[in-house]
Protein backbone atom coordinates (compact mmCIF):
# COMPACT_ATOMS: atom_id res chain seq x y z
CA UNK A 1 0.00 0.00 0.00
CA UNK A 2 2.87 2.37 0.85
CA UNK A 3 5.30 3.85 -1.40
CA UNK A 4 8.59 2.02 -2.03
CA UNK A 5 11.32 3.18 -3.94
CA UNK A 6 14.84 1.19 -4.97
CA UNK A 7 17.05 2.36 -7.27
CA UNK A 8 20.20 0.00 -9.11
CA UNK A 9 22.50 0.62 -11.74
CA UNK A 10 22.92 -1.29 -14.90
CA UNK A 11 25.77 0.10 -16.54
CA UNK A 12 25.13 3.26 -17.32
CA UNK A 13 21.18 2.90 -16.88
CA UNK A 14 19.50 3.85 -13.42
CA UNK A 15 16.32 1.80 -12.83
CA UNK A 16 13.90 2.69 -10.53
CA UNK A 17 11.61 0.21 -9.09
CA UNK A 18 8.70 1.50 -7.75
CA UNK A 19 5.94 -0.14 -5.98
CA UNK A 20 2.46 0.55 -4.08
CA UNK A 21 0.28 3.48 -4.44
CA UNK A 22 1.61 6.36 -6.32
CA UNK A 23 -1.03 9.23 -5.53
CA UNK A 24 -1.63 12.91 -4.24
CA UNK A 25 -0.26 11.80 -1.18
CA UNK A 26 2.83 9.93 -2.05
CA UNK A 27 4.06 11.24 -5.66
CA UNK A 28 5.86 13.89 -3.80
CA UNK A 29 8.28 11.73 -2.87
CA UNK A 30 8.90 10.06 -6.00
CA UNK A 31 9.31 13.21 -7.61
CA UNK A 32 12.27 13.73 -4.73
CA UNK A 33 13.85 10.61 -5.57
CA UNK A 34 13.85 11.24 -9.25
CA UNK A 35 15.55 14.56 -8.36
CA UNK A 36 18.23 13.43 -6.68
CA UNK A 37 18.66 10.81 -8.98
CA UNK A 38 19.15 13.30 -11.93
CA UNK A 39 21.05 15.60 -9.52
CA UNK A 40 23.66 12.53 -8.78
CA UNK A 41 24.70 12.33 -12.41
CA UNK A 42 21.86 9.45 -13.81
CA UNK A 43 21.10 10.41 -17.67
CA UNK A 44 19.40 7.73 -18.49
CA UNK A 45 16.82 6.38 -16.33
CA UNK A 46 14.39 3.57 -16.15
CA UNK A 47 11.49 4.00 -13.94
CA UNK A 48 9.83 -0.08 -13.15
CA UNK A 49 6.33 0.30 -12.52
CA UNK A 50 5.54 -3.32 -12.55
CA UNK A 51 4.74 -3.63 -9.04
CA UNK A 52 2.67 -0.32 -8.83
CA UNK A 53 -1.03 -1.19 -7.70
CA UNK A 54 -2.35 2.49 -8.00
CA UNK A 55 -1.44 4.95 -9.92
CA UNK A 56 -3.38 8.28 -10.30
CA UNK A 57 -3.28 11.44 -12.62
CA UNK A 58 -0.59 13.16 -9.81
CA UNK A 59 1.92 10.43 -10.59
CA UNK A 60 1.27 10.74 -14.23
CA UNK A 61 2.06 14.42 -13.42
CA UNK A 62 5.67 13.02 -11.85
CA UNK A 63 6.33 11.16 -14.74
CA UNK A 64 6.20 13.73 -17.22
CA UNK A 65 7.84 16.12 -15.17
CA UNK A 66 10.94 13.66 -14.80
CA UNK A 67 11.07 12.96 -18.84
CA UNK A 68 11.15 16.63 -19.35
CA UNK A 69 13.92 17.31 -16.62
CA UNK A 70 15.80 14.08 -18.14
CA UNK A 71 15.05 15.88 -22.16
CA UNK A 72 16.61 19.02 -20.37
CA UNK A 73 20.19 17.60 -19.56
CA UNK A 74 20.41 15.73 -22.95
CA UNK A 75 19.56 12.06 -21.30
CA UNK A 76 16.79 10.10 -21.78
CA UNK A 77 13.39 7.90 -19.77
CA UNK A 78 11.36 4.99 -20.84
CA UNK A 79 9.06 3.09 -18.17
CA UNK A 80 8.29 -0.63 -17.74
CA UNK A 81 4.35 -1.93 -17.56
CA UNK A 82 2.71 -4.79 -18.34
CA UNK A 83 -0.42 -4.27 -16.39
CA UNK A 84 -3.23 -3.80 -18.11
CA UNK A 85 -5.19 -1.82 -15.27
CA UNK A 86 -2.09 0.50 -15.14
CA UNK A 87 -1.60 0.67 -19.28
CA UNK A 88 -5.23 1.55 -19.36
CA UNK A 89 -4.65 4.85 -17.84
CA UNK A 90 -1.80 5.95 -19.87
CA UNK A 91 -3.92 4.90 -23.07
CA UNK A 92 -7.01 6.69 -21.76
CA UNK A 93 -4.73 10.18 -21.01
CA UNK A 94 -2.99 9.77 -23.97
CA UNK A 95 0.02 9.87 -22.40
CA UNK A 96 0.99 6.07 -24.25
CA UNK A 97 1.84 8.21 -27.34
CA UNK A 98 4.27 10.04 -25.42
CA UNK A 99 6.37 8.21 -22.82
CA UNK A 100 8.35 5.16 -24.19
CA UNK A 101 6.75 1.54 -22.71
CA UNK A 102 8.21 -1.62 -22.23
CA UNK A 103 6.67 -4.69 -20.73
CA UNK A 104 9.93 -5.75 -19.18
CA UNK A 105 13.20 -4.05 -17.69
CA UNK A 106 15.43 -5.83 -20.50
CA UNK A 107 13.53 -4.34 -23.44
CA UNK A 108 14.16 -0.91 -21.65
CA UNK A 109 17.19 -1.14 -20.85
CA UNK A 110 17.86 -2.28 -25.03
CA UNK A 111 15.46 0.56 -26.03
CA UNK A 112 16.68 3.31 -24.08
CA UNK A 113 19.37 5.78 -26.52
CA UNK A 114 22.41 5.65 -24.98
CA UNK B 1 -27.71 0.69 2.46
CA UNK B 2 -28.64 4.89 1.85
CA UNK B 3 -26.37 7.44 1.90
CA UNK B 4 -22.87 7.97 2.90
CA UNK B 5 -21.43 11.31 3.14
CA UNK B 6 -17.65 12.05 3.90
CA UNK B 7 -16.03 15.33 3.88
CA UNK B 8 -12.49 16.19 4.95
CA UNK B 9 -9.87 18.64 5.33
CA UNK B 10 -7.66 19.41 2.04
CA UNK B 11 -5.07 17.16 2.70
CA UNK B 12 -3.56 14.61 0.29
CA UNK B 13 -3.86 12.12 3.02
CA UNK B 14 -7.78 12.33 2.94
CA UNK B 15 -7.91 11.37 -0.49
CA UNK B 16 -6.79 8.11 0.35
CA UNK B 17 -9.72 7.74 3.01
CA UNK B 18 -12.03 9.17 0.68
CA UNK B 19 -10.97 5.69 -1.86
CA UNK B 20 -11.06 3.05 1.11
CA UNK B 21 -14.47 4.57 1.87
CA UNK B 22 -15.82 4.97 -1.68
CA UNK B 23 -14.49 1.34 -2.32
CA UNK B 24 -15.99 -0.25 0.83
CA UNK B 25 -19.48 1.57 0.43
CA UNK B 26 -19.62 0.35 -3.05
CA UNK B 27 -18.36 -3.39 -2.46
CA UNK B 28 -21.19 -3.21 -0.24
CA UNK B 29 -23.97 -1.90 -2.91
CA UNK B 30 -23.07 -4.38 -4.65
CA UNK B 31 -20.34 -3.02 -7.62
CA UNK B 32 -18.92 -5.56 -9.75
CA UNK B 33 -15.48 -6.74 -9.15
CA UNK B 34 -14.02 -6.04 -12.19
CA UNK B 35 -14.90 -2.10 -12.45
CA UNK B 36 -13.94 -1.84 -8.26
CA UNK B 37 -10.27 -0.97 -9.90
CA UNK B 38 -12.37 2.21 -11.98
CA UNK B 39 -14.31 3.40 -8.85
CA UNK B 40 -11.27 3.74 -6.88
CA UNK B 41 -9.58 5.73 -9.16
CA UNK B 42 -12.31 7.75 -10.25
CA UNK B 43 -12.87 8.87 -6.70
CA UNK B 44 -9.30 9.37 -6.26
CA UNK B 45 -9.27 11.50 -9.23
CA UNK B 46 -12.15 13.13 -8.28
CA UNK B 47 -10.67 14.03 -4.75
CA UNK B 48 -7.41 14.78 -5.90
CA UNK B 49 -8.17 17.51 -8.23
CA UNK B 50 -11.21 19.36 -5.24
CA UNK B 51 -7.93 19.10 -3.00
CA UNK B 52 -5.98 21.12 -5.44
CA UNK B 53 -8.35 23.60 -6.36
CA UNK B 54 -9.13 24.26 -2.28
CA UNK B 55 -5.42 24.76 -1.92
CA UNK B 56 -4.62 26.35 -4.88
CA UNK B 57 -6.82 28.86 -3.32
CA UNK B 58 -5.74 28.87 0.08
CA UNK B 59 -9.10 27.41 0.97
CA UNK B 60 -9.81 25.62 4.33
CA UNK B 61 -13.26 24.29 3.91
CA UNK B 62 -14.11 20.46 3.83
CA UNK B 63 -13.97 18.55 0.49
CA UNK B 64 -17.02 16.69 0.74
CA UNK B 65 -17.89 13.12 -1.37
CA UNK B 66 -21.39 12.10 -1.00
CA UNK B 67 -22.02 8.27 -1.84
CA UNK B 68 -25.34 7.01 -2.57
CA UNK B 69 -25.97 3.08 -2.99
CA UNK B 70 -29.46 1.92 -5.26
CA UNK B 71 -29.97 0.54 -8.19
CA UNK B 72 -26.84 2.74 -9.36
CA UNK B 73 -24.30 3.40 -7.25
CA UNK B 74 -23.39 7.14 -7.45
CA UNK B 75 -20.63 9.28 -6.14
CA UNK B 76 -21.02 13.00 -5.91
CA UNK B 77 -17.60 15.42 -5.14
CA UNK B 78 -17.95 18.81 -4.09
CA UNK B 79 -15.80 21.49 -3.90
CA UNK B 80 -15.84 25.06 -2.85
CA UNK B 81 -13.05 26.93 -5.07
CA UNK B 82 -13.91 29.73 -6.97
CA UNK B 83 -14.69 28.75 -10.94
CA UNK B 84 -12.13 30.97 -12.68
CA UNK B 85 -10.93 30.77 -16.21
CA UNK B 86 -7.38 29.86 -15.23
CA UNK B 87 -9.26 26.47 -13.83
CA UNK B 88 -11.09 26.08 -17.32
CA UNK B 89 -8.05 26.79 -19.15
CA UNK B 90 -5.62 24.59 -17.24
CA UNK B 91 -8.16 21.66 -17.40
CA UNK B 92 -9.03 21.98 -21.26
CA UNK B 93 -12.04 20.23 -22.75
CA UNK B 94 -11.55 17.16 -20.96
CA UNK B 95 -12.60 15.12 -24.02
CA UNK B 96 -9.71 17.26 -26.57
CA UNK B 97 -7.00 17.50 -24.25
CA UNK B 98 -3.87 16.65 -26.38
CA UNK B 99 -1.26 15.13 -24.30
CA UNK B 100 1.39 16.81 -26.78
CA UNK B 101 0.57 20.28 -26.69
CA UNK B 102 -0.35 20.15 -22.81
CA UNK B 103 2.46 18.22 -21.90
CA UNK B 104 5.09 18.68 -24.08
CA UNK B 105 5.54 22.58 -24.44
CA UNK B 106 9.27 22.06 -24.14
CA UNK B 107 9.77 19.49 -26.11
CA UNK B 108 9.90 21.54 -30.13
CA UNK B 109 11.85 24.25 -28.36
CA UNK B 110 14.49 22.01 -27.19
CA UNK B 111 13.46 22.52 -23.68
CA UNK B 112 14.95 24.92 -21.01
CA UNK B 113 14.65 25.95 -17.48
CA UNK B 114 12.81 28.53 -17.97
CA UNK B 115 9.94 26.48 -20.11
CA UNK B 116 9.62 23.75 -17.91
CA UNK B 117 8.89 25.84 -15.03
CA UNK B 118 5.45 27.22 -17.18
CA UNK B 119 3.64 24.12 -16.51
CA UNK B 120 4.58 22.04 -13.20
CA UNK B 121 3.69 18.47 -12.51
CA UNK B 122 0.76 19.50 -10.81
CA UNK B 123 -0.45 21.34 -13.79
CA UNK B 124 0.03 18.38 -15.88
CA UNK B 125 -1.87 16.46 -13.13
CA UNK B 126 -4.91 18.80 -13.07
CA UNK B 127 -4.67 19.00 -16.90
CA UNK B 128 -5.21 15.04 -17.43
CA UNK B 129 -7.43 14.94 -14.30
CA UNK B 130 -10.60 15.18 -16.06
CA UNK B 131 -9.47 13.66 -19.26
CA UNK B 132 -8.59 10.36 -16.93
CA UNK B 133 -12.17 10.62 -15.32
CA UNK B 134 -13.48 11.22 -18.84
CA UNK B 135 -12.36 8.35 -20.01
CA UNK B 136 -12.60 6.10 -16.80
CA UNK B 137 -16.39 6.89 -16.50
CA UNK B 138 -18.92 6.58 -18.96
CA UNK B 139 -21.89 8.30 -16.71
CA UNK B 140 -19.97 11.96 -15.72
CA UNK B 141 -21.23 15.21 -15.59
CA UNK B 142 -19.22 18.15 -13.88
CA UNK B 143 -21.23 20.85 -13.02
CA UNK B 144 -21.47 24.23 -11.03
CA UNK B 145 -21.69 24.09 -7.64
CA UNK B 146 -24.81 25.55 -5.53
CA UNK B 147 -24.35 29.72 -5.40
CA UNK B 148 -21.66 29.02 -8.50
CA UNK B 149 -19.03 28.59 -5.82
CA UNK B 150 -17.04 25.34 -6.45
CA UNK B 151 -18.05 22.32 -8.97
CA UNK B 152 -19.27 19.04 -8.42
CA UNK B 153 -18.30 16.25 -10.08
CA UNK B 154 -21.27 13.25 -10.39
CA UNK B 155 -20.67 9.56 -11.62
CA UNK B 156 -22.17 6.50 -11.01
CA UNK B 157 -21.79 2.80 -11.79
CA UNK B 158 -24.48 0.12 -12.22
CA UNK B 159 -24.71 -1.44 -8.53
CA UNK B 160 -25.99 -5.16 -8.00
CA UNK B 161 -28.01 -4.29 -4.51
CA UNK B 162 -30.39 -1.79 -3.86
CA UNK B 163 -30.35 -2.26 -0.11
CA UNK C 1 -4.41 17.00 9.18
CA UNK C 2 -7.75 18.42 10.42
CA UNK C 3 -11.50 17.62 10.21
CA UNK C 4 -12.87 14.18 8.55
CA UNK C 5 -16.12 13.90 9.12
CA UNK C 6 -18.86 10.99 8.14
CA UNK C 7 -22.30 10.72 8.20
CA UNK C 8 -24.38 7.53 7.22
CA UNK C 9 -27.86 6.23 6.89
CA UNK C 10 -28.10 3.88 10.01
CA UNK C 11 -27.67 0.53 8.93
CA UNK C 12 -25.22 -2.34 10.43
CA UNK C 13 -22.60 -2.43 6.96
CA UNK C 14 -21.82 1.47 7.32
CA UNK C 15 -20.72 1.06 11.05
CA UNK C 16 -17.76 -1.26 9.21
CA UNK C 17 -17.39 1.49 6.94
CA UNK C 18 -17.19 4.28 9.83
CA UNK C 19 -14.29 1.82 11.78
CA UNK C 20 -12.29 1.73 8.65
CA UNK C 21 -12.11 5.78 8.50
CA UNK C 22 -11.60 5.94 12.02
CA UNK C 23 -8.71 3.60 11.95
CA UNK C 24 -7.37 5.11 9.12
CA UNK C 25 -7.51 8.42 10.08
CA UNK C 26 -6.08 7.05 13.90
CA UNK C 27 -3.08 6.17 12.57
CA UNK C 28 -2.48 8.91 10.06
CA UNK C 29 -2.56 11.33 13.02
CA UNK C 30 -0.49 9.48 14.90
CA UNK C 31 -1.92 7.51 17.50
CA UNK C 32 0.36 4.55 18.90
CA UNK C 33 -0.51 1.30 17.61
CA UNK C 34 -1.17 -0.27 20.52
CA UNK C 35 -3.85 1.78 21.18
CA UNK C 36 -5.62 1.39 17.94
CA UNK C 37 -7.79 -1.78 18.52
CA UNK C 38 -9.30 0.24 21.50
CA UNK C 39 -9.93 2.98 18.91
CA UNK C 40 -11.66 0.88 16.20
CA UNK C 41 -13.83 -0.94 18.98
CA UNK C 42 -14.55 1.77 20.25
CA UNK C 43 -15.83 3.85 17.12
CA UNK C 44 -17.48 0.73 16.58
CA UNK C 45 -19.44 0.92 19.78
CA UNK C 46 -20.60 4.54 19.28
CA UNK C 47 -21.64 3.64 15.67
CA UNK C 48 -23.62 0.73 16.95
CA UNK C 49 -25.07 2.40 19.56
CA UNK C 50 -26.08 5.59 17.55
CA UNK C 51 -27.66 3.25 14.69
CA UNK C 52 -29.36 0.77 17.16
CA UNK C 53 -31.12 3.90 18.43
CA UNK C 54 -31.83 5.38 15.19
CA UNK C 55 -33.63 2.01 13.85
CA UNK C 56 -35.59 1.48 17.48
CA UNK C 57 -36.84 5.02 16.65
CA UNK C 58 -37.67 4.50 13.05
CA UNK C 59 -35.41 7.14 12.32
CA UNK C 60 -33.65 7.43 8.75
CA UNK C 61 -31.48 10.85 9.46
CA UNK C 62 -27.52 10.18 9.00
CA UNK C 63 -25.77 8.98 12.06
CA UNK C 64 -22.30 11.78 12.31
CA UNK C 65 -18.78 10.92 13.21
CA UNK C 66 -16.46 13.99 13.63
CA UNK C 67 -12.90 12.62 13.55
CA UNK C 68 -10.46 15.48 14.01
CA UNK C 69 -6.39 14.88 14.22
CA UNK C 70 -4.63 17.38 16.24
CA UNK C 71 -2.54 17.07 19.44
CA UNK C 72 -5.20 14.73 20.59
CA UNK C 73 -7.04 12.21 18.19
CA UNK C 74 -10.85 13.94 18.80
CA UNK C 75 -14.25 11.48 17.17
CA UNK C 76 -17.62 12.60 18.16
CA UNK C 77 -20.84 10.36 16.96
CA UNK C 78 -24.01 12.04 17.04
CA UNK C 79 -27.30 10.17 16.43
CA UNK C 80 -30.81 12.45 16.63
CA UNK C 81 -32.59 9.67 18.59
CA UNK C 82 -34.86 11.56 21.11
CA UNK C 83 -33.44 11.16 24.45
CA UNK C 84 -36.36 9.30 26.68
CA UNK C 85 -36.45 7.67 29.53
CA UNK C 86 -36.44 4.35 28.01
CA UNK C 87 -33.22 4.70 26.46
CA UNK C 88 -31.63 5.86 29.69
CA UNK C 89 -33.13 2.88 31.62
CA UNK C 90 -31.74 0.11 28.87
CA UNK C 91 -28.17 1.85 28.90
CA UNK C 92 -28.21 2.21 32.54
CA UNK C 93 -24.95 3.92 34.59
CA UNK C 94 -22.04 3.17 32.56
CA UNK C 95 -19.86 2.93 35.55
CA UNK C 96 -22.20 0.72 37.36
CA UNK C 97 -23.76 -2.06 35.04
CA UNK C 98 -24.62 -5.43 36.82
CA UNK C 99 -23.43 -7.57 34.33
CA UNK C 100 -25.44 -10.26 36.22
CA UNK C 101 -28.81 -7.63 37.15
CA UNK C 102 -28.81 -6.81 33.72
CA UNK C 103 -27.94 -10.23 31.72
CA UNK C 104 -29.21 -13.14 33.39
CA UNK C 105 -32.38 -11.92 34.48
CA UNK C 106 -33.80 -15.17 34.08
CA UNK C 107 -31.30 -17.16 35.58
CA UNK C 108 -32.46 -17.19 38.87
CA UNK C 109 -36.34 -18.22 37.76
CA UNK C 110 -34.38 -20.92 35.98
CA UNK C 111 -35.80 -19.30 32.81
CA UNK C 112 -38.30 -20.18 30.38
CA UNK C 113 -39.35 -18.60 27.44
CA UNK C 114 -41.28 -15.65 28.34
CA UNK C 115 -38.62 -14.46 30.51
CA UNK C 116 -36.39 -14.54 27.97
CA UNK C 117 -37.91 -12.58 25.27
CA UNK C 118 -37.65 -9.36 27.82
CA UNK C 119 -34.21 -9.09 27.34
CA UNK C 120 -33.11 -9.43 23.93
CA UNK C 121 -29.78 -9.72 22.63
CA UNK C 122 -29.85 -6.08 21.39
CA UNK C 123 -31.11 -5.05 24.79
CA UNK C 124 -27.94 -6.37 25.80
CA UNK C 125 -25.88 -5.13 23.70
CA UNK C 126 -26.88 -1.20 23.80
CA UNK C 127 -27.00 -2.12 27.80
CA UNK C 128 -22.95 -3.11 27.67
CA UNK C 129 -22.17 -0.55 24.91
CA UNK C 130 -21.94 2.25 27.31
CA UNK C 131 -19.63 0.11 30.13
CA UNK C 132 -17.43 -1.24 27.42
CA UNK C 133 -16.86 2.09 25.93
CA UNK C 134 -16.34 3.40 29.60
CA UNK C 135 -13.67 0.87 30.15
CA UNK C 136 -11.94 1.65 26.75
CA UNK C 137 -11.56 4.68 26.86
CA UNK C 138 -10.19 7.36 29.27
CA UNK C 139 -11.36 10.96 27.88
CA UNK C 140 -15.01 9.90 27.48
CA UNK C 141 -18.16 12.15 27.53
CA UNK C 142 -21.58 11.35 26.64
CA UNK C 143 -23.13 14.60 26.45
CA UNK C 144 -27.09 15.39 24.89
CA UNK C 145 -27.13 16.88 21.50
CA UNK C 146 -27.79 20.09 20.48
CA UNK C 147 -31.38 21.40 20.90
CA UNK C 148 -31.68 18.58 23.27
CA UNK C 149 -32.11 15.92 20.47
CA UNK C 150 -30.06 12.85 20.62
CA UNK C 151 -26.84 12.51 21.85
CA UNK C 152 -23.00 12.53 21.20
CA UNK C 153 -20.47 10.14 22.52
CA UNK C 154 -17.38 12.32 22.70
CA UNK C 155 -13.92 10.33 22.69
CA UNK C 156 -10.42 11.41 22.87
CA UNK C 157 -7.10 9.37 22.81
CA UNK C 158 -3.33 10.72 22.40
CA UNK C 159 -2.25 11.45 18.72
CA UNK C 160 1.34 11.98 17.76
CA UNK C 161 1.52 14.10 14.79
CA UNK C 162 -0.69 17.35 14.85
CA UNK C 163 -0.89 17.73 10.96
CA UNK D 1 -12.26 -10.34 8.06
CA UNK D 2 -16.12 -11.64 7.27
CA UNK D 3 -17.78 -13.95 9.85
CA UNK D 4 -16.62 -17.48 9.08
CA UNK D 5 -18.43 -20.40 10.76
CA UNK D 6 -17.70 -24.40 11.22
CA UNK D 7 -19.32 -26.78 13.64
CA UNK D 8 -17.96 -30.33 14.32
CA UNK D 9 -19.09 -32.80 16.85
CA UNK D 10 -16.47 -34.15 19.93
CA UNK D 11 -19.02 -36.59 21.62
CA UNK D 12 -22.00 -35.23 22.16
CA UNK D 13 -20.49 -31.60 22.63
CA UNK D 14 -20.85 -29.19 19.43
CA UNK D 15 -17.85 -27.02 18.83
CA UNK D 16 -18.57 -23.78 17.08
CA UNK D 17 -15.48 -22.47 15.43
CA UNK D 18 -15.66 -18.65 14.89
CA UNK D 19 -13.39 -16.50 12.80
CA UNK D 20 -13.06 -12.87 11.46
CA UNK D 21 -15.46 -10.11 12.62
CA UNK D 22 -18.05 -10.57 15.21
CA UNK D 23 -20.24 -7.22 14.85
CA UNK D 24 -23.19 -5.40 14.64
CA UNK D 25 -23.14 -6.57 10.77
CA UNK D 26 -22.73 -10.09 11.48
CA UNK D 27 -24.15 -10.96 14.83
CA UNK D 28 -27.53 -11.97 13.51
CA UNK D 29 -25.82 -14.60 11.64
CA UNK D 30 -24.03 -16.27 14.36
CA UNK D 31 -27.33 -15.84 15.84
CA UNK D 32 -28.77 -18.09 13.58
CA UNK D 33 -26.30 -20.50 13.77
CA UNK D 34 -26.81 -21.03 17.44
CA UNK D 35 -30.53 -21.24 17.46
CA UNK D 36 -30.31 -24.06 14.66
CA UNK D 37 -27.67 -26.06 16.36
CA UNK D 38 -29.95 -25.82 19.49
CA UNK D 39 -32.87 -27.00 17.36
CA UNK D 40 -30.88 -29.44 15.82
CA UNK D 41 -30.63 -30.95 19.19
CA UNK D 42 -27.50 -29.54 20.35
CA UNK D 43 -27.19 -29.29 24.49
CA UNK D 44 -23.37 -28.83 24.91
CA UNK D 45 -22.32 -25.79 22.81
CA UNK D 46 -18.13 -24.60 23.28
CA UNK D 47 -18.04 -21.20 20.75
CA UNK D 48 -14.42 -21.12 19.86
CA UNK D 49 -13.73 -17.03 19.60
CA UNK D 50 -9.67 -18.06 19.11
CA UNK D 51 -9.98 -16.91 15.78
CA UNK D 52 -11.95 -13.85 16.41
CA UNK D 53 -10.55 -10.86 14.89
CA UNK D 54 -13.32 -8.23 16.78
CA UNK D 55 -15.49 -8.71 18.67
CA UNK D 56 -18.15 -6.13 19.86
CA UNK D 57 -21.12 -5.34 22.60
CA UNK D 58 -23.54 -6.57 19.72
CA UNK D 59 -21.52 -10.00 19.75
CA UNK D 60 -21.71 -10.24 23.33
CA UNK D 61 -25.32 -9.86 23.32
CA UNK D 62 -25.52 -12.93 21.01
CA UNK D 63 -23.34 -14.94 23.29
CA UNK D 64 -25.28 -13.80 26.06
CA UNK D 65 -28.32 -14.87 24.51
CA UNK D 66 -27.26 -18.23 23.44
CA UNK D 67 -26.22 -19.22 26.81
CA UNK D 68 -29.76 -18.26 28.36
CA UNK D 69 -31.47 -20.06 25.46
CA UNK D 70 -29.29 -23.05 26.39
CA UNK D 71 -29.70 -23.08 29.99
CA UNK D 72 -33.51 -22.87 29.19
CA UNK D 73 -33.56 -26.01 27.51
CA UNK D 74 -31.17 -27.47 30.45
CA UNK D 75 -28.26 -27.77 28.39
CA UNK D 76 -24.87 -25.86 28.90
CA UNK D 77 -22.68 -23.20 27.25
CA UNK D 78 -18.70 -22.86 27.75
CA UNK D 79 -16.38 -20.62 25.21
CA UNK D 80 -12.69 -20.49 24.42
CA UNK D 81 -10.50 -17.80 23.68
CA UNK D 82 -6.53 -16.59 25.06
CA UNK D 83 -6.45 -13.45 23.07
CA UNK D 84 -5.62 -10.78 25.36
CA UNK D 85 -7.78 -7.92 23.32
CA UNK D 86 -10.91 -10.28 23.30
CA UNK D 87 -10.64 -11.10 26.94
CA UNK D 88 -9.80 -7.67 27.91
CA UNK D 89 -13.84 -6.66 26.29
CA UNK D 90 -15.12 -9.46 28.94
CA UNK D 91 -13.18 -8.04 31.83
CA UNK D 92 -14.63 -4.92 31.11
CA UNK D 93 -18.01 -5.99 30.79
CA UNK D 94 -18.09 -8.09 33.78
CA UNK D 95 -19.12 -11.19 31.45
CA UNK D 96 -15.81 -12.67 32.34
CA UNK D 97 -17.92 -13.59 35.85
CA UNK D 98 -20.56 -14.83 33.64
CA UNK D 99 -19.64 -17.23 31.02
CA UNK D 100 -17.51 -20.34 31.48
CA UNK D 101 -13.77 -18.77 29.28
CA UNK D 102 -11.51 -21.75 29.24
CA UNK D 103 -7.71 -20.78 27.01
CA UNK D 104 -8.56 -24.18 24.38
CA UNK D 105 -11.19 -26.68 23.09
CA UNK D 106 -9.74 -29.56 25.34
CA UNK D 107 -10.17 -27.54 28.99
CA UNK D 108 -13.20 -26.21 27.51
CA UNK D 109 -14.75 -29.86 26.11
CA UNK D 110 -13.70 -31.38 29.80
CA UNK D 111 -15.09 -28.58 31.45
CA UNK D 112 -18.76 -28.72 30.55
CA UNK D 113 -21.49 -30.50 32.83
CA UNK D 114 -22.60 -33.13 30.51
N1 LIG E 1 -20.73 15.01 1.92
C1 LIG E 1 -20.90 15.77 3.00
N2 LIG E 1 -20.22 15.48 4.10
C2 LIG E 1 -20.34 16.22 5.18
N3 LIG E 1 -21.12 17.29 5.28
C3 LIG E 1 -21.83 17.59 4.22
C4 LIG E 1 -21.77 16.86 3.03
N4 LIG E 1 -22.59 17.41 2.13
C5 LIG E 1 -23.14 18.44 2.75
N5 LIG E 1 -22.68 18.56 4.00
C6 LIG E 1 -23.02 19.55 4.98
O1 LIG E 1 -24.39 19.42 5.26
C7 LIG E 1 -24.95 20.70 5.35
C8 LIG E 1 -26.24 20.70 4.58
O2 LIG E 1 -25.91 20.36 3.26
P1 LIG E 1 -27.01 20.28 2.16
O3 LIG E 1 -26.58 19.25 1.18
O4 LIG E 1 -27.27 21.68 1.68
O5 LIG E 1 -28.24 19.79 3.03
P2 LIG E 1 -29.33 18.71 2.67
O6 LIG E 1 -28.77 17.82 1.58
O7 LIG E 1 -29.51 18.02 3.98
O8 LIG E 1 -30.49 19.57 2.25
C9 LIG E 1 -23.96 21.72 4.84
O9 LIG E 1 -23.59 22.55 5.92
C10 LIG E 1 -22.78 20.91 4.38
O10 LIG E 1 -21.57 21.42 4.91
N1 LIG F 1 -20.06 14.43 10.70
C1 LIG F 1 -20.82 15.01 9.79
N2 LIG F 1 -20.92 14.45 8.58
C2 LIG F 1 -21.69 14.98 7.65
N3 LIG F 1 -22.43 16.04 7.81
C3 LIG F 1 -22.37 16.64 8.98
C4 LIG F 1 -21.57 16.16 10.03
N4 LIG F 1 -21.71 16.97 11.08
C5 LIG F 1 -22.56 17.90 10.72
N5 LIG F 1 -22.96 17.71 9.45
C6 LIG F 1 -23.88 18.50 8.68
O1 LIG F 1 -23.35 19.78 8.53
C7 LIG F 1 -24.37 20.73 8.71
C8 LIG F 1 -23.89 21.79 9.62
O2 LIG F 1 -23.49 21.17 10.80
P1 LIG F 1 -22.92 22.03 11.97
O3 LIG F 1 -21.98 21.16 12.72
O4 LIG F 1 -24.07 22.63 12.70
O5 LIG F 1 -22.17 23.16 11.18
P2 LIG F 1 -20.76 23.81 11.46
O6 LIG F 1 -19.96 22.84 12.29
O7 LIG F 1 -20.21 24.00 10.08
O8 LIG F 1 -21.12 25.09 12.16
C9 LIG F 1 -25.60 20.00 9.27
O9 LIG F 1 -26.62 20.06 8.30
C10 LIG F 1 -25.18 18.59 9.45
O10 LIG F 1 -26.11 17.68 8.88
Amino acid sequence: MELSLSARSIGDRTVLEVGGEVDVYTAPTLREKIVSLVDGGARLIIVDLTHVEFLDSTGLGVLVGAMKRLRMVGGDFALVCDQEKILKIFRITGLDRVFTLHSTVEAATAGLAG
Amino acid sequence: MGTVRLAFSPAPAHVRTARLVGVAVARRAGVADAIIDEVRLAIGEACSRAVALHRRHSLSDLVEVELVAEAQFTVRVTDHAPVDTATIGAEGDPEHTDPFGLLLDTSGSNGGAADMTNVSDEDVAVGVSLTLLSGLVDDLAVIPGRDGVGTQVCMSWPAGRSR
